[in-house]
């Protein structure tokens, strides 16, 4: 698939706005591999080489490649992390394509409504002919003549530059970490509570003699919420075994596993 | 060393214009000083291709008015001439209505107010469905027009008329 | 109008090094009187704090070192400030793969590569799927750096981190 796309771009290479970039889409190309299927890899291409301004992004019919998307999507499955961010792609490309469409309505607004209306110095005699006189090129400003030397960079400056650069780094990843931390916060705060919430759920199961039990009869429904992650791990370390009658709204059971 | 002869040297290598405050600060003089130098340069710089200029309160070095011709090969463009005359059109009727400008520059007139703008020379603020147009403090210093002087901006295409 | 005070002229705006050849075909000069005014020339500036000096038969007008102290605080840099950092970047971790520049900085890193490469600061080779990118000698040059003291650099600027 890769080499598909590279040997359409160089196919291509005429119609390119900027031949000379040709290097550059070929590395953006490369860096998709990691998208393992050729289909999804295709798409984010495309919106990539959008975004990255290489394509108009009213070349791109956003509906067209979600019903396609959609289509696949039925037949093949989903993988969560690349259909988000191909949403991310196509959410930028509506941005942009909105943006588009206000700069050329805000155009259009003040082409169509000022058509009639004269401005004041039509009636003034002297402005209407300076006015002319300067659109005939006669009368101009004159930019001064000034140097315009411009200095080396220093190795302080340099150093310095390096010390800014750093903290700009820091500063973005912070931002990114940011995003996720609410979650991680959560996650801290039970954690000094989850050995408890075990025993506690431990306790109960041993009650039962293996008996399999309706989760809500064992907890209130405002503890289910606080003893979800607890029960998780002990489902995972294969301690308890976790099923549901009915999906979606059926019955929670839980059992707790023969031991030894 | 002569406190000319540094201000000379601050002066020369900025190529913008700079205040009386600016150059006292940088050089660690007291502002009297400063001024007196400047007269100073102004007499040595008198017989030369050179002068230093005066527009709001503040001082840059260029190149005399005469000898402009020879020089402009050489100093680099900042602006197009068709950005001089929409900033010229503009310099003269503001502040003046996007809308009203373009019926003098036909569809150009987007592209430019946002290149001058982009350029710091031209500010532009909403009014109804346009746009009103004005000069910058950086357009008054840079063509080294005195923003109280109104008739500056008409005298100064006046004279470049008759070259 | 006198001939050296053209020239000067000519010299003051074009703020590079000139061959008496490009100035005597500018101004419509003989090559010989553009060499006899620039000897006027340089005799009016001795008091002053510009010179007018000749390096490799091209002339230049700059500040006398004596004052470059000055006018260095006034003088553009010639790099804009995100070139440097990246600049600073590649010197720091180089030999960098420009993948890994691209994490640190965004798509920013190809047009930065590109320019800095063009202006002769870094050289970059293939290397996998993406780029190696090192500095070259003139960027050791341009900064006055030993190449042997390379890793001094990087101590100075793993010091300057920690202040």
């Amino acid at each position: 698939m890769k080499e598909e796309v590279i040997l359409h771009i160089l196919s291509e290479k005429e119609n390119l706005y900027r031949k000379e970039n040709i290097g550059k889409y070929i590395e953006i190309i490369e860096d998709k591999i990691f998208i393992k299927d050729g289909f999804d890899r295709a798409i984010a291409t495309v919106f990539e080489l959008v975004i990255e301004k290489q394509i108009n992004p009213w070349e791109i019919d956003l509906a067209a490649f979600s019903s396609l998307y959609l289509k696949k999507v039925k037949e093949k499955g989903i993988n969560l992390i690349v259909a988000g961010k191909i949403l991310f792609l196509a959410w930028k490309i509506l941005r942009l394509q909105s943006e588009e469409m206000i700069k050329e309505m805000e155009r259009k607004e003040e082409e169509e409504i000022y058509f009639d209306d004269i401005p004041d110095w039509y009636g003034d005699d002297e402005l209407f002919l300076q006015t002319q006189r300067i659109m005939k090129d006669e009368i101009v400003l004159k930019p001064k003549i000034r140097r315009k030397a411009k200095r080396k960079v220093t190795l302080v400056e340099l150093i310095n530059a390096f010390e800014e650069a750093k903290e700009e780094i820091v500063k973005k990843r912070a931002k990114k970490r940011k995003i996720i931390s609410p979650v991680k916060m959560e996650d801290s705060t039970h954690k000094e509570n989850i050995e408890d919430d075990i025993k506690r759920v431990m306790e109960k199961l041993s009650k039962l003699n293996g008996r399999a039990v309706p989760l809500k009869e064992l907890f209130d429904e405002k503890d289910i919420i606080a003893i979800i992650l607890p029960l998780l791990f002990l489902a995972k370390d294969g301690v308890i075994e976790i099923w549901q009658e009915n999906f979606p709204y059926g019955e929670i059971f839980i059992k707790l596993k023969h031991e030894g | 060393m002569k406190a000319e002869r540094i201000i000379e040297a601050v002066l020369f290598a900025a190529s913008r214009p700079l205040s009386i405050e600016e150059i006292a600060e940088a050089v660690g003089m007291e502002k009297k000083v400063v001024k007196k130098a400047i007269e100073k340069l102004k007499n040595f710089y008198e017989e030369s291709a050179i002068e230093i200029s005066e527009a709001n309160g503040k001082y840059v070095m260029e190149v005399k008015a005469e000898y402009a011709e020879y020089a402009k090969k050489f100093a680099p463009v900042e602006l197009k001439k068709s950005l001089i005359k929409t900033l010229s059109l503009i310099a003269y009727h503001q502040p003046i209505k996007q809308s009203d400008l373009k019926k003098l520059l036909g569809s150009n007139v987007y592209e430019h107010v946002r290149e001058l703008k982009k350029k710091g020379f031209i500010n532009t603020r909403k009014e109804g469905r346009t746009k009103l147009i004005t000069t910058t403090q950086y357009f008054y210093d840079y063509f080294g027009i005195d923003k109280k002087d109104k008739e500056a901006i008409k005298n100064l295409m006046e004279k470049s008329g008759k070259n």
